[in-house]
């Protein structure tokens, strides 16, 4: 793969938006299957809430989103500047804090 | 007289031999270091113990039992793998205080009293100081000089809570100890600090990420790994320990979510991780002791794994703020994947070694009916995948193109060899972790693949997936930014000093307002201790002979007066 | 009588008369060579007379054979037996090392007088933890301080001529003291040996004559050993002499200084009278505690790095001040294996900062800076050292300040234990300034600073390893300072 | 008497001129001497008048020359220091309030090991000077030590200032030196003191003296003929070289004795075996060591004034 990497460096992977999609897809899909397997397959449970239908996936999901909101209001309280404990020398960098989460 | 250092020598020798030797010599002399120690230690028979008296003290320098054996195995193993890792490193003071640092780990696991186990705790705080100080850097001066203060205060700790233990008549073996005594709860407070209890665990995330690349990667293996055999071996089923360990398990996945520095990302997780581990310790069970030493076993490898990949990160890019990084899966193919398997291996999905330990814990909590543990614990179980298995690889490797995408590579031939080697270990425990189990201190019958587990397991880690997506296409993740978390380490490095100085103005203003005596005093005690010290102080100043003088009248009439009393 | 039976007298009449002799030569090499034989037999001498002390219990010696008390006996216990050996190797050892330096830094037409003052000072601190007769304890003690203010004002700089001068005085205010005290206790019991005053004094033990004695052995022997606040001669005269004479001072002058505060107090008066009827024990633990301390801050700040040590040296006496203090069977030992610990790792620390001195001529913490890379054995042994000193497991350190704690948790005196421990703290911070500037400061870029020579490497490293060895093996010195402790107990009711 | 001491002492530390200050000090030694006289102790009062009042005077004196006459002042409060030497004093008053009454037969100091000294030392000793007796043969050890501390001094000086030999010497014109009938008188003094000195050594097992006291006189005759003829006449006769050679042979003199008998099997310093008749080997002993004892001193002193005025020279010719 690295060595076709040098001869068309400028297509990699995820630099096709189709790519991902599928993979958003894919995890779409398996989320999907796995919401079924819990109706079909017969689990044995040690605690009552297990029996719940879908207890893991919305467990998962809601402690996830409750993470990250969670953490966010926790930035409000404890995010300070990069140098709150004093300057140290800056590794070379260039430009003010950029923001990188555009997917 | 030999024995009593043996499981110790090899790795010391090579230490030695490490300082004096250069280039090719080095690299074979320090590949072989490791594989003779766990070759010596396959000699050793479980329940031998070598009592020798010391100052007058009957002291244990090795016990071997199955416990001490296991641990001493993954020492030797993270060692081999460390060493591989570092082959390239051509300092000195980094490959010699990696090979000490793993030796007084190994020492430690084997100790058999307090004391040795003090010796080799101190011993520990030194070694693992020089790996942050060798990064070389002002910052990682600062870091490991609060490194250093904290690991040496546990020492303190551990040596008064031992001595104390020891006039409570127990002698100094170093058996199951509990918190009911004193003795107990400052060996308690000494093995929280090395294993990263709340509060007490900012050392590490300050001091980790500032280590150098491979000196991190020793770091993550031992010193949290010998607290946790400590904790093991001393508190046991210490109810206490269920709900630290359940707080260290989610508080630090919240910061992890949001710390910049992506192996300060990897230091949360950590801790919670290591809150696994004391979860298990704290539940005492058969099931639940299995549970958390192979945790520590699966940790090493996982954790070591993807701190391997990180720090070759560092060291092709120079650079570990996930801000700052991004899209490198295209020039590091290969240590992408290799870090996904870790990122896979620590969020426990089945098949990958995190499962086959974590489960048991989990199971094990259950079990005891925790109920609110057990939830606790499946929240850190989600938020780990969160942030270890998703926010590191995905910032690193893929997200936005960064700057560092142009000049990337893949790292050195060795960095990908050790990486690789734990990769494969990671997968070959998860898939059979039979093994694994047989090194366990008790026996088990235990088995983590079953449906339900697995699909219960799926389940959750599939939809936490779902929810990053989600919040990430409806941009309400957080973004990385540049800064700094405030964390417990704020107390010390900003709390007291800045109370300390206004506590100071105040009293002052206080004092000159109401001249008030006492106040008065308590201000100038302190400035004046900070003032007479300094070189030009009071007390550092040349005297003059006739002042000298003076003294020695004074305490002439002071003595006289006291003894005619 | 045949030779062994005259090792007694030898261990000091060899040094002393080889110093009386050594002016004789102009050549400094050989005065060195003179010193330096004197030295090791003393040491030998020693050697056989602790084992001779150990097979056969306490080793008399009557001069000019009059019995005692009307004549002068010497007499070596284990106590005394232990800190002469102390005594006698720091002194082969240092001289050892001491040819190049001194060739450095003493004028070429004076090494043979600088030789025969240091054995002079060597002979009379071995006279005093030999003799057993209170006013030739004080008479050796004036041949020692005598060429003490000698040696210190041979320093190379000008300071050292008021550094010694000021120890001048006080040591003249501390020996005065000390006879006065003596002079005291002869008035009340009319005799000067030590076995017999002890005998005698209980008598009279509730005047206030005695008493008065008492406070001014107090204060005499505080003066000589440096306790806190009676300390400030002593950083001025440690920094400023010629580093041959601040190994050797501080590894051994103290020490004796401690050793005959035992041996009046505890052996004459007794533990019961000096520790547990006076109010002794509280102002050593006080002091001592205070000194321990306050010097250990200021160690902290100090910039010039043998100034820094001599006040680290002023904590170390704390230390033992609070050992002595204790007034247990723990404690004292603890202080009396300090005495030997100090003496390797401050012999060690400041035989290596000679040798940083006669490589780099100044000792500034600045001037430490990449001294790590440039003289690697050197600032080693100094890191060892200086381990030692901070009292880090596994070297000698470590086991008197365990001991130390081990003596305060005795009593239930833990917060004792606790400041010792921070103590040692202040230790760490500022052994670790040195270390810093040496293996991470950036050298100055004109220095072309070499590894000093072999020949004052070697003594170096021999206490470095003794450092470490004793900090491993401690059968010895745990095992005497037990028994010469168990010794002062027992001596009397 | 005792008034007149401390008079003499408050008025030596007002003063700020030090030629003054080193003329109350000589005062002050006599009177101290005076006092051990009172109490019966001549040999202490001979020391202290030869020591004190000769030649420390002498050689304070001749500090002087170096130095400036007055004292660079400096003024402190004074309260404090004086709080606590009253304090102090008090409390050492009344501690010596218990001791034994001044000259009462029955205090211990009179009881233990004196009356052996007083009764059976002319019998084993021989010598009618117990002082003499104590000294030099029952602590006879610390005899050497003091000598060797006496030796110590000058090495100590010597280490200070270095010895500088004769080769550049000149006799030197000094202003006390051109009084003529100075120099007469001195002359003739000169014979005489030395005359003495050889006296109280020989005679220190009789009479009050010894080698120490012989020795400072003796060198006391040596310094004052140096202040008023010049040092290179002295210097002639003496030079530092040969001095250094005289206080280490006193020195050796005395241990030799101390060796001799140790390689007659008996222990250091026994004197009993220099001779078949042990009272009189003792007599023998005790008259080498004086002899020993008063070579080291003259030589040590006379080295120490050597040195200072080797220190004067190069500022006079400046």
């Amino acid at each position: 793969m690295s060595d076709k990497d040098l001869k068309r460096p400028k297509s990699h992977l995820f630099d096709n938006p189709k790519n991902v999609t599928r993979v958003i897809r894919g995890l779409l899909l398996l989320c999907l299957v796995l919401v079924v397997l819990d109706a079909v397959i017969h689990r044995h449970t040690a605690h009552p809430w297990e029996k719940v239908f879908a207890f893991y996936p919305m467990y998962g999901f809601v402690a996830c989103v409750t993470l990250v909101l969670l953490a966010k209001g926790l930035r409000k309280l404890v995010m300070r500047s990069d140098d709150y404990y004093g300057r140290f020398e800056e590794p070379p960098e260039d430009g003010p804090a950029s923001r990188s989460d555009d997917v | 007289m030999m024995f009593n250092f043996a499981p110790v020598l090899p790795l010391l020798i090579g230490a030695f031999f490490a300082a004096l030797t250069r280039g090719r010599v080095r690299a074979l002399l320090m590949l072989a270091t490791p594989v003779v120690g766990a070759v010596l230690l396959y000699t050793f028979t479980p329940g031998t113990t070598v009592p020798v008296e010391w100052m007058g003290l009957e002291l244990t320098p090795v016990r071997v039992d199955r416990l001490s054996l296991l641990f001493g195995y993954l020492f030797h193993l993270a060692a081999f793998l460390g060493v591989i890792y570092s082959l390239h490193l051509k300092d000195t003071l980094q490959l010699v205080a990696s090979l000490a640092y793993a030796a007084c780990a190994v020492g430690a696991v084997f100790a058999g009293d307090l004391l040795t186990l003090f010796l080799y705790w101190e011993a520990l705080a030194v070694t693992s100081a020089a790996l942050v100080f060798a990064r070389r850097s002002e910052r990682a001066f600062a870091a490991g000089l609060r490194y250093l203060l904290i690991q040496v205060l546990s020492g303190v700790l551990l040596l008064a809570g031992a001595i104390a233990w020891a006039k409570g008549g127990h002698g100094l073996e170093f058996g199951h100890i509990g918190t009911g005594s004193i003795a107990g709860k400052l060996i308690f407070v000494a093995f929280g600090i090395k294993a990263g209890f709340p509060l007490l665990h900012n050392w590490l995330t300050d001091a980790y990420p500032e280590a150098t690349p491979s000196g991190t990667v020793f770091l993550s293996a031992f010193t949290t790994k010998v607290a946790i055999y400590s904790l093991a071996r001393g508190f046991g089923g210490t109810e206490m320990l269920v709900y630290i360990g359940a707080a260290m398990a989610c508080f630090p996945i919240f910061y992890a979510v949001i710390a910049n520095d992506l192996r300060r990302v990897l230091a949360y997780s950590l801790i919670n991780q290591l809150g696994f581990m004391v979860v298990g310790i704290g539940i005492g069970t058969e099931l639940a002791i299995n549970g958390a030493v192979a945790h520590a076993f699966n940790d090493v490898l996982f954790k070591g794994l993807l701190m391997m990949s990180m720090g070759a990160v560092l060291h092709v890019t120079g650079e570990m703020r996930g801000s700052e990084l991004g899209g490198l899966y295209k020039r590091m193919p290969k240590t992408a994947i290799l870090c996904m398997v870790g990122a896979a291996s620590i969020s426990a999905f089945p098949l990958f070694n995190g499962f086959v330990s974590k489960s048991m814990i989990v199971t094990a909590v259950l079990e005891e009916g925790y109920e609110w543990v057990w939830l606790a614990l499946l929240f850190a179980a989600a938020g780990v995948f969160h942030h270890a298995g998703i926010k590191i690889p995905f910032f690193a490797f893929f997200s936005h193109d960064s700057k560092h995408v142009k000049q990337a590579h893949e790292p050195p031939t060795n960095m990908l060899v050790a990486m690789t080697i734990a990769a494969a270990l990671c997968i070959g425990i998860g898939c059979f972790p039979g093994t694994l189990y047989r090194l366990l201190p008790y026996p088990t019958g235990y088995s983590p693949y079953d449906s339900s587990h697995v699909l219960a397991q799926m389940q959750l880690l599939a939809f936490s997936a779902l929810a990053f997506l989600s919040l990430k296409i409806y941009k309400i993740y957080p973004p990385e930014l540049r800064s700094v978390n405030l964390d417990a380490e704020w107390i010390y490095r900003r709390l007291v000093p800045n109370a300390f100085r206004h506590a100071l103005a105040a009293v002052g203003r206080v004092g000159n307002q109401v001249r008030s005596h006492s106040f008065r005093l308590v201000s100038s005690s302190i400035l004046a201790l900070a003032r007479h010290h300094r070189s030009e102080g009071v007390l550092a100043r040349s005297w003059p002979t006739g002042s000298m003088v003076l003294w020695v009248a004074v305490l002439l009439g002071t003595t006289l007066l006291l003894y005619y009393l | 009588m045949s030779a062994l039976d005259h090792l007694p007298i030898l261990v000091v009449l060899i040094p002393l008369l080889t110093a009386v002799i050594c002016p004789l030569f102009q050549n400094g090499r050989t005065a060195w060579k003179l010193a330096l034989g004197a030295a090791w037999s003393s040491f030998a001498i020693a050697c056989m007379l602790l084992h001779q002390v150990l097979n056969s219990g306490t080793v008399r010696y009557q001069l000019g054979g009059w019995e005692p008390p009307w004549g002068i006996e010497y007499r070596i216990d284990v106590l005394g037996g232990f800190v002469l050996l102390i005594v006698t190797s720091i002194a082969a050892l240092v001289l050892s090392y001491a040819r190049r330096s001194v060739e450095d830094e003493i004028r070429p037409g004076r090494i043979s007088f600088f030789y025969a003052a240091f054995l002079l000072a060597f002979s009379g601190l071995a006279g005093i933890t030999v003799t057993g007769d209170a006013f030739n304890l004080f008479v050796f003690l004036e041949i020692s301080s005598l060429s003490s203010y000698a040696l210190i004002s041979a320093g190379r700089d000008r300071r050292s001529l008021n550094a010694a001068f000021q120890y001048l005085i006080m040591g003249s205010i501390g020996a005065t003291f000390i006879l006065i005290g003596i002079g005291f206790l002869y008035m009340m019991t009319g005799t000067l040996n030590m076995d017999d005053l002890a005998v005698r004094l209980p008598e009279v033990a509730d005047t206030r004559t005695v008493r008065a004695g008492f406070a001014f052995l107090t204060v005499g022997f505080g003066l000589k050993l440096a306790l806190f606040p009676l300390h400030l001669w002593l950083p001025n005269a440690y920094a400023y002499a010629p580093s041959v004479v601040t190994a050797f001072l501080a590894a051994t002058a103290t020490k004796v200084a401690v050793y005959a505060l035992l041996r009046f107090l505890l052996g004459i008066f007794g533990v019961g009278f000096s520790l547990m009827s006076m109010p002794f024990d509280m102002i050593l633990i006080g002091l001592g505690l205070a000194g321990i301390l306050s010097a250990s801050l200021v160690a902290v700040f100090q910039q010039n790095v043998k100034r820094m040590l001599a006040y680290s040296s002023v904590a170390q006496i704390g230390y033992i001040a609070l050992g002595i203090g204790l007034a247990s069977h723990t404690g004292i030992s603890a202080a009396v294996m300090h005495l030997f610990n100090h003496a390797l790792m401050k012999g060690a620390l400041f035989m290596s900062l000679g040798a940083v001195a006669y490589r780099v001529g100044a000792m500034h913490i600045s001037d430490f800076a990449g001294l790590g890379r440039r003289m690697p054995f050197t600032m080693a042994a100094i890191a060892i050292a200086g381990l030692s000193l901070i009292g880090i497991p596994g070297t000698a350190g470590f086991i008197s300040k365990w001991f130390l704690v081990l003596g305060t948790l005795e009593q239930g005196w833990w917060p004792l234990a606790v400041l010792i421990l921070l103590g040692s703290f202040l230790a760490l911070i500022y052994v670790g300034r040195i270390l810093e500037a040496a293996y991470f400061g950036t050298p100055k870029e004109n220095s072309a600073v070499r590894e000093a020579p072999l020949s004052m490497l070697i003594p170096i490293w021999i206490l470095v390893i003794a450092n470490v060895y004793f900090g491993l093996n401690t059968e010895l010195t745990v095992g005497l300072a037990t028994q010469a402790t168990t010794d002062l107990f027992e001596a009397l009711p | 008497m005792m008034a007149f001491l401390v008079i003499t002492a408050i008025a030596a530390i007002r003063r700020t001129d030090l030629f003054a200050v080193t003329m109350l000090f000589g005062i002050y030694s006599f009177l101290t001497a005076v006092l051990f006289m009172d109490l019966d102790a001549v040999d202490v009062a001979f020391t202290e008048a030869a020591v004190g009042a000769g030649i420390s005077t002498v050689l304070m004196l001749s500090t002087l020359r170096l130095t400036g006459r007055f004292e660079s002042s400096r003024r402190r409060n004074p309260l404090l220091p004086l709080l606590v030497v009253t304090v102090t004093g008090s409390a050492l008053v009344y501690g010596m309030l218990d001791a034994p009454p001044f000259g009462d037969p029955q205090a211990p100091v009179h009881q233990h090991v004196a009356p052996r000294y007083i009764t059976e030392s002319p019998d084993e000793i021989g010598v009618p000077n117990m002082v003499t007796s104590v000294l030099a043969s029952y602590r006879g050890f610390d005899t050497l030590g003091e000598t060797i501390v006496i030796f110590t001094a000058g090495l100590a000086v010597l280490l200070l200032l270095g010895m500088r030999e004769g080769q550049n010497l000149r006799p030197s014109r000094l202003a006390i030196g051109d009084f003529l009938v100075l120099r007469v008188v001195v002359k003739v003094l000169v014979a005489f003191i030395l005359l003495y000195a050889l006296y109280v050594l020989l005679h220190g097992d009789y009479g009050a003296g010894g080698g120490f006291q012989s020795g400072v006189i003796f060198a006391t005759g040596f310094v004052i003929y140096d202040l008023v003829f010049g040092e290179a006449d002295v210097r002639r006769v003496l030079p530092p070289r040969w001095l250094a050679r005289l206080a280490v042979a006193g020195i050796l003199l005395y241990a030799g004795v101390g060796i001799f008998s140790m390689l007659a099997g008996r222990p250091f310093l026994d004197y009993s075996v220099l001779a078949h008749d042990p009272v009189h080997g003792q007599h023998i002993g005790i008259l080498l060591i004086e002899i020993g004892v008063g070579v080291t001193v003259f030589a040590v002193i006379l080295a120490i004034f050597y040195a200072f005025s080797g220190l004067r020279r190069p500022s006079q010719v400046a």
